[in-house]
């Protein structure tokens, strides 16, 4: 707290330096933001750049890679396929909603999501809540 | 017989007696309850602060581990949270992950708006080193200009700890005070014509990656112009990144949720309890509630002046009164920019620009932040 | 080998041979929880609590930083918020958030109920002086008499910090017996005809203003009078403006939600597990235990009491069942008393004035600790 | 904890004062609960004298204030209400139930508020939710 | 101007000029962002630590209260839940309320896997013996081998505190890795034959009751054997004993969300930023990732192996493929059991059972940090 | 940290007691967990061996005891009902689904559950949300 012999008025900010902080301060501000600026008009572009740039490299294993192991695991029995999704969702938590769900089988590239989802409905896999969210029969 | 009159004389109403100040200070805090309920201004913050301003006022016999300047209180213990900066902190992640840039992206010159809109915080600094204040305290009332609740308790947690109490009320009232406080200089700094100018609507697409990049680039970019900006920008931006990667929800869902409510509750309770007339009713709080007014007009008229400059270069030109959105307030600022525009033409539309300045306002004033702490080691 | 049998001697199996009253208390443990999932008596206290007696009662070899009387450990460091008092008052800002006044505020004569029903507080008071306790002791040991589990623990942690698992589980075990140990007394101490009294059901609608006033003036009322309520009342009062204000409906779910399950869990496991032993078998224990069921008794005979004193001098007379709820014990007393009050006449409703009584039996246990700490400093 | 020599009985009660806070303790209870239980009794009426007082004094500069200009936001074109509203109900979250919205519209005396939001739905501006809640589309 | 200068002095930009070591680790946590984004390798462990990563590796100028391993910095007192083992403990407590253990108690036998794959661990610590690290350090670096990051992190916390970040990204690394590492392993130790390999799908119906007495017999079973676990067992089986007893359900919903995702948030964000480049890019580091890779591969082969001699013993076969579950590392391991099980016959299912080994690697290598603290004493 | 002269390899595992720990420790996981796991084998025989214990010795008070008391205190009157359940299921919180008043009925043993959830509906006591939820219409 100022004491009572306080030095004020301009002399105060002279002898603080007050005239540099707020004039530096200033200046630092408006070039941080002008060049973040700058930077986000640009970022599209270098975005796209390397979208191009990577989709020549990584294509193709990207595809072979993770994902469609999963589809495969995708069978006939209505039971298997619940089981199976189960542990694609356990991100989800115990309850969660049919578009989560959805999303998550289209994020896999699975085949017919909708239809999976309705048939593990009417197969009483997928339990409704009251909430409209769903959750799993316990396996 | 002896114990029932020690007793009467440890009751609040003897103490109070003995010193009327805690009644002003009750008296203060009820209104500010008032205001946020009757008034809905800015409640998440001012109810709070207000209830808590009550608590902290309630007069007690010292020395008995009550009061929140005391060690070993339960208030004491909450109030960590506020002297250490881990409230802002917390608050900053939930904002992060509150807060859509995709407004900002696509309008990356309004970003411009937000800095100018900082130049109050530098006048204030001017004004209070004037008034007397030390270096420390007079950077703690600066940052009032910033209109950023978290991030002037930050400052002042780190700077002047003794000021947290008197740099919150005022940054906290005067955000409230923002639709009485900021039209009249918006309509004093501009013309009606400036004031119908239109923004194009939709200016650009922002893609996934876009947002996905923004966080990382932010971060390395103000993180690195002014560290000392971390504790405040960095769960910003992670809370942001939560929020936009998609592929942790429950964690963003959370932090938004939760976690920034309980940072709320604590820290307007709390910031309110240490209020405690006897340290709080003294000259200076006085002069930073006054250096508090000065701080916000000022920002709001850097920031219309500023657009108003930017105008001078620019072909397709900026209505002006988004400079004012650029102190952040969010969502205050924004809201009373887009109510003086529909004023000027019932057709103009600036809302969604006005936010985008919002976004970049309380970066703006984040990194001024870290520049001020910086300055003052 | 030497490292295996070196092993060996610090298994619990070991270690256990040679002490074994942790198994009387890991059957304790069991035993609560049994209780709170077989018969569902306060699920959300006994649990916590019983599973955390296991937790604190398997033994360990000390000095490794694994108990919870251990610097360092992560149960020392979770009780934290028991013996600071943190968790009894974010308890209470939960419970403001939780509870509805309205009842109360219709009936303010019922109130009174919930003075007299802390004269069990006072009573124990004596007793446990003349059983030979200290004073500070003493007053952790009345407060059981509150039937209020976080204020007893609020009271002990200020008070007499090593009676804090005694006193708690004291605490929750008669609050968990309330169906046994209330009904016989209610019974006792009045007519057939007096239980047969009904109540006036529609006092009088309870505005929103009114609503919004009760916590302010709760707060303005009840701190001044004991200031040393303050980290009990203020948060419960904040909590109840947070949820009637209308205006922070996030903050307020989330502290009757998250906030108070997270402080209940902690709160629950940390008590249990401070019931170690060697620190918690001792005779002291027993005579809590016993000190506990006398103000259980005490507390609801002296409730019903004053309802049939308060009938001397009513026009309309009060069924003094009413008294019993006043223990507070939210909602079991006011259960009970509205089964005992069927009993009698079937058609006898008491539902809803015994929990006006509750309400004002938090409020008064409250108070009490508050009155009590102060006598102590 | 109590040593072996420990004064008991009522030489101990009196000895610590026992009697004396009990007596108090009891009175000073007692008296609190019973000043609130009246002040209780008598809050409605302050309420209503307040009230009364008030209308006198506000009831115009409060009308006058602060909804209304929001109010005038609202144009025909839904897109433009749609982010109007947004605004309006940042206090929500990012999803919600529509009483929510109804009950801000309602608070800021809007005009048909239920036509209102109808409009917004079947512009799809109101986006339903699995669960019931519904988000705004994003802008 | 001399504060402008000093201002650059101090930038990161500046400062990174300096050390470029820290430009490696950002570039190492935006590594980790992108995996967890592009690639949805375990996101909710990933994102926060590579966030994190990031905001530590920003340079700042020291002594100014901002690092990590400053007191007084924000992220100091956030890293105070991962050095006590707060966070790892309440992590378990999370899992626990949302483990499933029907799979498990159905199949009781596959429980042994899970403890056979605990062998990486003690391979590994002799392996860490002989590259020169001092026993406490062995035996940090050794738990890698439990594929369990919140284990992993707490023991590494008691033992040997300097090495936290570097065990926690190794562990977290080698668990995001799990595709490809594990399955070149089994199969590698498996025949063809021995992969198609069918598991009886329905052993028993789990009644209510087991499930009751299981977190109670586990807790009391693996505690007494290994005291040194509690602080990780006891949460996990309590929150485990939450959920189904199915009377304290907003307890145990709670857990599971709000309080497990805070304390992951907080974990992952401040192991993350504890790998600050001066303290982290040593040679100790590198041989730490060599000895987690030959942890997590030991860990494989020992479950596969350790199920080829079983079936040597069983009648009816069991699929040594499993015993890689036992890994825990749940729920990855899990999964490329039942996907290399799937490639070897596409009508085999593995995933149920696969869990139920995961369940129990989790308390396998919960108990074996118990040992290894309790060694180290 | 290792100091430069550190003894490494065979010696420095001999020194450190590291093959007794090592095998110490892999022995104690097995033996626990193969303890546990033959535990849990036997789990169900004990529980139905003290299920059937039990049953002769508990049954009857078990019935008498708790629950019926609180069956008896639903009347004709839905007001009253209404109270009534709202005082057995404040465990619920403020909001619920209705399968959770449900189950709460059922494990109270009280009669025609569904009967009494519809009539509290259709009388207003029961308030449905727009998240599908419920709450009790303030009384
Ligand atoms: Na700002
Ligand atoms: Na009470
Ligand atoms: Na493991």
């Amino acid at each position: 707290m100022p004491e009572m012999e306080t030095i004020k008025g301009i002399e105060a900010i002279t002898m603080h330096n007050g005239w540099a902080m707020a004039v530096t301060g200033a200046m630092i501000v408006i070039t941080g933001l002008s060049v973040l600026s700058f930077i986000i008009s640009k970022l599209h572009k270098v975005i796209a750049f390397l979208e191009n740039k990577q989709k020549k490299t990584t294509e193709e294993p990207a595809t072979k890679n993770s994902q469609p192991t999963l589809a495969e695991i995708f069978s006939d029995d209505p039971g298997e396929t619940a089981r199976n999704c189960q542990i694609l969702t356990t991100e989800l938590g115990n309850s969660f909603e049919l578009c989560s769900l959805f999303s998550i089988f289209h994020r896999h590239n699975l085949p017919h999501p909708h239809i999976t989802i309705r048939n593990l409905r009417s197969a009483g896999f997928l339990v409704p809540q009251k909430d409209g969210k769903f959750h799993w029969k316990s396996l | 017989m002896e114990l029932f009159s020690e007793f009467i004389k440890n009751t609040g109403y003897y103490l109070v007696a003995a010193d009327l100040r805690y009644l002003i200070m009750i008296t203060v805090g009820i209104l500010f309850c008032y205001l946020s309920i009757a008034k809905r201004y800015e409640p998440l913050l001012l109810l709070p602060i207000g209830f808590g301003v009550i608590i902290g006022n309630i007069p007690f016999f010292k020395g008995f581990g009550l009061g929140i300047y005391e060690d070993n209180s339960v208030l004491h213990y909450l109030y960590f949270g506020v002297t250490t900066g881990l409230y802002p902190s917390i608050v900053f992640l939930g904002l992060g992950a509150m807060t859509d840039f995709t407004s900002m992206l696509s309008r990356p010159k309004l970003m411009l708006l937000g800095a100018a809109a900082q130049m109050g915080i530098y006048f204030t600094l001017l004004s209070a080193l004037a008034l007397g204040f030390t270096p420390r305290e007079a950077g703690s009332i600066a940052i009032i200009g910033g209109a950023d609740g978290p991030t002037s308790i930050f400052l002042t947690a780190k700077l002047a700890p003794h000021l947290i109490g008197s740099v919150a009320i005022a940054a906290y009232s005067y955000m409230a005070l923002i639709p009485i406080i900021q039209p009249p200089i918006m309509r004093l700094l501009t013309t009606e014509k400036e004031r119908c100018i239109h923004m194009p609507e939709d200016d650009r697409v922002v893609s996934r990656k876009e947002l996905l990049f923004f966080p990382i680039v932010g971060t390395l970019l103000c993180c690195f112009l002014a560290p000392a900006s971390i504790p405040l920008l960095g769960p910003f931006f992670f809370g942001n990144l939560m929020k936009v990667s998609g592929v942790v929800d429950r964690l963003a869902k959370t932090a938004s949720s939760s976690i920034i409510d309980t940072a709320t509750i604590f820290l307007g309770f709390t910031v309110g309890a240490s209020t405690q007339a006897d340290y709080f009713l003294k000259p200076e709080s006085l002069k930073i509630f006054f250096l508090g007014a000065v701080a916000f007009s000022i920002a709001t008229a850097s920031g219309v002046t500023f657009a108003k400059i930017m105008n001078l270069f620019l072909e397709k030109k900026i209505n002006p009164l988004l400079g004012a959105a650029g102190v952040s307030a969010v969502p205050g600022s924004a809201r009373e920019v887009h109510l003086v525009g529909q004023k000027a033409d019932p057709s103009n539309y600036l809302l969604m620009h006005a936010m985008a300045c919002n976004a970049s306002g309380v970066i703006g004033s984040a990194i001024c932040a870290g520049i001020l702490w910086s300055f003052m080691m």
